[in-house]
């Protein structure tokens, strides 16, 4: 099944949650709006015909640009984009799938935004929701062990935020 | 400096080391150490034991008490260790008890020292040491039901009778076999339960 | 000879010791590196195992950021450094879907060579360090043996042993020198039957088999719940591998090529070599069975250079014409997994039409592979864990990234 | 040589002290020496079944003075005493284990009558005195602080205090052939043709080698037994906080040991110092030690004795080099399971077998082809 007709199968029951894809590109994508991700999910992997069995890997995009003129250019507002990178075993099939979400909840910059887990649709996401929780600051809710996973515990900010800025010193190591 | 006496000199060594550990495990407040010390009190005693050229018992001394001494520790890590180092400490009630349970076992104990004649003055080396034949021998014949020590008995009925130690050697072993099964048992898995349920029990 | 052993979960047992905390690392001889297990045990029972990873992390997602492909190479050599050249080969297919970039036949069987060699490598090391996390030193020696051989000819390669940089965007760094197939023929002669020597001081050898057989079983659901790839989901019995079922770009390398997938499928492992048999007690995705993937995998290995070699020296075309170093990438996105010796190693590129990404992602197979330790390790015995945790073939470069 | 030195010395108390004192140097030059060989072989044996070279250098030929060099580094290193550990048994413990592997020498029979300490229960105080040893590790374990070292003192305790039992019951059978506890007796039991040997004695004595075989390995703590200190598992077991001269004194104890429990082996059922071929006795040689002739005899028996005992060693370092190691409670089934039961048959069975049959297979054979023989020829006698 390709990217197309898996979009086509989705629509019925999700089309309010479907927001975008993109069937031509590399990698062929479907986005979803956040808060349909755990139900789709959960419809990917239980459909027969779907059967997404394996999820490879969960990917945060900080879509941000720090510098004010080039911040102008950028086609879409600042936002995160997680990817999720789906196939099964049984049909041999890949899928992207992405979803949004804003850089802060509620445009307060020290709030982090947040995201239904799949973790309860596939174990694997358990520890790849942690490692973007860690890196680039993504709150995901109904998560059974939200922390962080590869810096250290009372580390401060998100590596891979586009604005994040090494701290000058960690419990007395210079960083720069 | 003729003739020391070495027999006397080894004989007070290990006497001295005996009783100043059991001392130390007296006082000691490490569960640890006390069994470290019990170990070097009773090792002290089969020394004695081999002094007095009774080498099975010396040996039987080392095996049964030291080896069991070393379970002892084990228990003792195991079953009450809290923290690294788990100490004890005695409360002054607990030093009279003591000193009162000690006391009455010491002076009965001198008391039935000095009533054998015997004992009342050391006697010369070579007498002690005139033990005639191997005492294990005798001692492992008695055990396999043959009394090498009541030979002489000239009545072949009454001698018939005399069957050594067998019968205390089997119900001794069969003792600890059945010892052995019950805690094997004891330590066996019994009860299924569910693995959440009984964590949350281990929890306070 | 022991009979199979109760699930220990559902044990409660009759002696209670202290609980005891215990690390297991990051500095413990059996873990590989950095990782830290911390084991909640009672007695010798082992009621939760929690891994904590992060000692080696040095945000290599970051440091991509800030690199054209080319110069982001090197790095990729240091996540998993028992298989730098599958982790080449992983990046440079990704760049290489982004660009949209064909390489020449010749250069493709060259890559299998090298990263067929590398896999035989790193399989070695982890079926023998697997022998050694169970107190069996011996193989271990004569595994470094034969790697060091691989090393050897990688040496006359790239000059290197560990971090090679061979394989860039665009084909290899250099043609192979004047013999070097000669040479790898003669290593291919020496080693294919020092392979029955593994089999019979490790595979099946008794002690072996009652220290991995049954224990630490993965059943194939969870396996594909927990993302494992690789042996370790081919030991599950999953047939799966990303050389024949993967994206067409990783598939196109490895095409015309013969080979067998090792997994057991039907209650059998495919057979084209007196292999020593499945144990009785062995029960599928066990310890055993993940060794075992390893250790035919090596087998198939070792055919599929024999055949690459043969091809490369009838194959046309350039190898080396390397992506320049920096050229403006094209917009877009690219994926793409590869089979590397762990499981399926993951590189992702999002480019905004400049020479430098602007994100790299990648995704390490052995992270995915670690994430079911906590449930395997659930009420095994202490020594249990390093069989579980060795037989995951786990290097925490490549997890900690 | 205690009446040599009473007559040279002037205060006979000294003469007695020294002569002490030099009979316990040289039983422990044996067992340190023998410890220095044993490192020495264990590290060429493991070379060659790793394909390597192991030590070839340091002392010239074959890296012969590999074990001293490696003492040396050894005793250069910082000694160092973790900050949780209690500093007193942490420092006492490698030398309980020393002195109780040590000790053990005393009653071990090199060769005919050469013994420092002739008991008459010698087996049984061998077995006594070499239980001590795992109290050390015990108490090393538990005094380093680590929970490593508590695991690998737990183990052991279990492990050791367990394969005591198969062990004894092994030791059991040459002592009931004999009929005597006494090593040379037991050894001089076993004289002549290597068909007197213990362990071609009957089938049940066979099976016995074997199992004391297995239970002695396991308590001497070796692959693939070694769960005490099993590096992949415990980092180093009881030996995780030692260093440099402590962790020798009990690297030593652990060959001493071995050494002992392979010359056991030897005495109780590979004849001992009677070799396979009764050279001794052939030439006549006798066996009083005090003659010339006897001490030559005697000297024979002693590298007869050492040989046995090397190649026990030998093998025992073969194991540990080729397998894995088992599990706690598989090294626990073993023995529990196996051993015990098998131990305890075949007690019974070489019980049996020398009520039905004394004197072994061999000379039971012989002895009814002897028997036949003589009906044959002397057929009228007989009637008379």
């Amino acid at each position: 099944m390709n990217a197309q007709s898996i979009h086509a199968r989705l629509s019925r029951p999700f089309r309010p949650w479907l927001v975008a894809g993109d069937f031509e590109a590399i990698d062929p994508w479907i986005e979803v709006k956040r808060e349909g991700l755990p139900d789709i999910a959960r419809y990917l992997r239980d459909q027969r015909d779907l059967w997404f069995d394996l999820l490879h890997c969960i990917t945060g995009v900080d879509h941000f640009e720090p510098d004010q003129q080039k911040a102008a250019q950028m086609e879409r507002p600042p936002h995160i984009e997680l990817i999720y990178h789906l196939s099964s075993t049984t049909h041999r099939h890949r899928l992207a799938l992405k979803t949004r979400v804003p850089r802060f909840l509620e445009e307060e910059p020290s709030r982090l935004p947040e995201v239904s887990s799949v973790s309860s649709v596939w174990s694997a996401a358990e520890w790849h929701e942690r490692e973007v929780f860690d890196l680039c600051g993504v709150f995901f809710l109904n998560h059974p062990d939200m922390r962080r996973i590869l810096c250290p515990e009372d580390w401060v900010g998100h590596p891979l935020r586009r604005d994040y800025r090494l701290p000058a010193e960690y419990h007395g190591i210079q960083s720069r | 400096m003729e003739a020391i006496n070495w027999h006397g000199f080894f004989f007070l060594f290990f006497a001295i080391v005996a009783c100043a550990f059991a001392m130390a495990v007296v006082v000691a407040d490490n569960i640890v150490r006390m069994a470290c010390y019990l170990v070097v009190s009773l090792g002290a005693v089969a020394g004695l034991y081999f002094l007095a050229q009774a080498e099975f018992l010396g040996a039987v001394q080392l095996m049964v008490y030291v080896g069991g001494t070393m379970v002892l520790l084990v228990f003792g890590v195991m079953l009450t260790a809290r923290g690294p180092l788990a100490s004890m400490r005695t409360g002054g009630g607990q030093w009279i008890m003591a000193a009162i349970a000690g006391g009455a076992l010491l002076a009965m104990l001198l008391q039935a020292a000095f009533s054998v004649s015997d004992w009342a003055a050391p006697k010369t080396i070579q007498e002690q040491a005139a033990v005639e034949g191997s005492p294990s021998a005798r001692l492992g014949l008695g055990l396999m039901g043959v009394r090498v020590d009541q030979l002489e008995q000239p009545n072949l009925m009454l001698r018939r009778g005399m069957s050594g130690h067998l019968l205390a050697f089997e119900i001794i072993s069969v003792h600890l076999v059945v010892v052995l099964v019950g805690a094997a048992y004891l330590a066996r898995a019994k009860r299924r339960l569910d693995h959440k349920q009984a964590k949350d029990d281990q929890r306070p | 000879m022991f009979s199979e052993r109760v699930q220990p979960e559902n044990v409660e047992f009759d002696v209670h010791t202290d609980e005891m905390l215990i690390n297991m690392g990051p500095q413990h001889p059996s873990t590989h590196g950095v990782l830290r297990l911390v084991l909640r045990t009672d007695g010798e029972i082992v009621t939760e195992v929690t891994p904590h990873i992060g000692y080696l992390h040095r945000c290599v997602e970051k440091i991509g950021e800030n690199l054209t492909p080319r110069q982001f190479l090197p790095y990729t050599d240091r996540l998993d450094y028992l298989a730098g050249m599958n982790m080449n080969l992983g990046w440079a297919l990704t760049v290489e879907k982004l660009l949209g970039l064909k390489v020449s036949e010749k250069t493709r069987h060259l890559r299998v060579i090298v990263a067929e060699l590398s896999r035989i490598a790193s399989h070695l090391v982890a079926a023998c360090c697997y022998g050694l996390d169970l107190g069996s030193f011996t193989p271990f020696m004569w595994a470094f043996r034969e790697r060091e051989l691989i090393l050897n000819l990688f040496e006359d390669l790239c000059g290197t042993r560990l971090t090679y940089s061979y394989i860039t965007v665009g084909g290899v760094t250099d043609d192979l020198p004047a013999g070097w197939l000669q040479k790898c023929a003669t290593f291919l002669d020496q080693f294919e039957p020092v392979i029955d020597e593994f089999h019979a001081v490790l595979t099946s050898n008794a002690v072996f088999i009652r220290r991995t057989a049954g224990i630490g079983v993965l059943s194939p659901t969870m396996a594909l719940d927990y993302g494992c790839t690789g042996p370790v989901l081919r030991g599950s019995g999953v047939d799966w591998d990303l050389r024949r079922d993967g994206e067409p770009f990783c598939t196109e390398m490895y095409e015309d090529y013969t080979y067998q997938v090792i997994a057991e499928t039907d209650g059998k492992y495919p057979q084209d070599h007196p292999y020593p048999p499945v144990p009785p007690a062995a029960r599928l995705g066990d310890c055993w069975h993940r060794f075992y993937v390893r250790m035919l995998e090596v087998v198939q290995s070792a055919f599929l250079v024999r055949q690459a070699m043969e091809k490369y020296a009838q194959a046309g075309g350039k190898v080396d014409e390397p992506f320049p170093l920096k050229k403006k990438l094209p917009k877009g996105e690219a994926y793409l997994e590869t089979e590397a010796p762990k499981g399926q190693m993951g590189f992702m590129i999002i480019s905004d039409g400049s020479p430098v990404p602007y994100r790299v992602r990648v995704r390490s197979s052995s992270f995915c592979n670690l994430s079911v330790t906590s449930e395997l390790c659930r009420g095994v015995l202490v020594a249990d864990v390093p069989a579980i945790v060795g037989s995951l073939d786990l290097v925490l470069g490549e997890i900690d990234r | 040589m205690t009446e040599l030195l009473t007559n040279i010395l002037s205060p006979s108390w000294l003469a007695y002290a020294i002569a002490a004192a030099i009979q316990c140097a040289l039983l422990l030059v044996v067992a340190l020496a023998s410890a220095a060989v044993f490192i020495w072989l264990e590290r060429k044996v493991s070379a060659r079944i790793q394909d390597r070279l192991g030590p070839t250098r340091v002392g010239g030929r074959f890296g012969w003075l590999q074990p001293p060099a490696d003492g040396l580094k050894l005793l250069c290193k910082e000694d160092i005493i973790p900050a949780a550990a209690d500093r007193l048994l942490f420092r006492v413990a490698p030398y309980i284990s020393f002195c109780s592997a040590f000790c053990v020498f005393l009653a071990l029979p090199f060769a005919n009558g050469w013994v420092a300490l002739r008991l008459d229960v010698g087996v049984f105080f061998i077995l006594a005195v070499a239980g001590i040893e795992v109290f050390g590790v015990i108490l090393g374990g538990y005094a380093s602080g680590s929970k490593w070292s508590l695991y690998g003192a737990m183990r052991e305790a279990a492990q050791v205090v367990s394969y005591e039992v198969p062990l004894a019951l092994c030791v059991v059978v040459p002592v009931l052939l004999t009929g005597s506890m006494d090593l040379v007796e037991i050894g001089n039991r076993q004289a002549g043709w290597f068909t007197n040997w213990y362990v071609l004695h009957d089938p049940f004595t066979f099976v016995t080698f074997w199992v004391y075989a297995t239970c002695a390995v396991a308590s001497t703590n070796r692959a693939p037994f070694d769960l005490a200190e099993a590096e992949s598992e415990l980092v180093a077991g009881f030996l995780t906080e030692y260093s440099g001269f402590r962790w020798v004194i009990f690297f030593m104890a652990e060959y001493a040991s071995m050494f002992v429990v392979s010359g056991l082996a030897a005495v109780l059922f590979l004849g001992g110092w009677n070799g396979p071929i009764p050279i001794a006795g052939l030439l006549h040689l006798g066996s009083d030690p005090d003659t010339a002739t006897g001490f030559i005899a005697n000297l024979l028996g002693l590298g007869n004795f050492l040989i046995k005992t090397v190649a026990g060693v030998t093998c025992v370092i073969w194991l540990r080099w080729t397998l894995p190691r088992l599990r706690i409670d598989q090294v626990m089934t073993t023995c529990l399971k196996y051993c015990v039961p098998l131990a305890s048959a075949m007690l019974a069975g070489a019980v049996l077998w020398t009520y039905l049959c004394p004197g072994g297979l061999i000379a039971r054979a012989r002895h009814s082809l002897t028997i036949a023989a003589e009906q044959q020829h002397a057929p009228t006698q007989e009637r008379k």
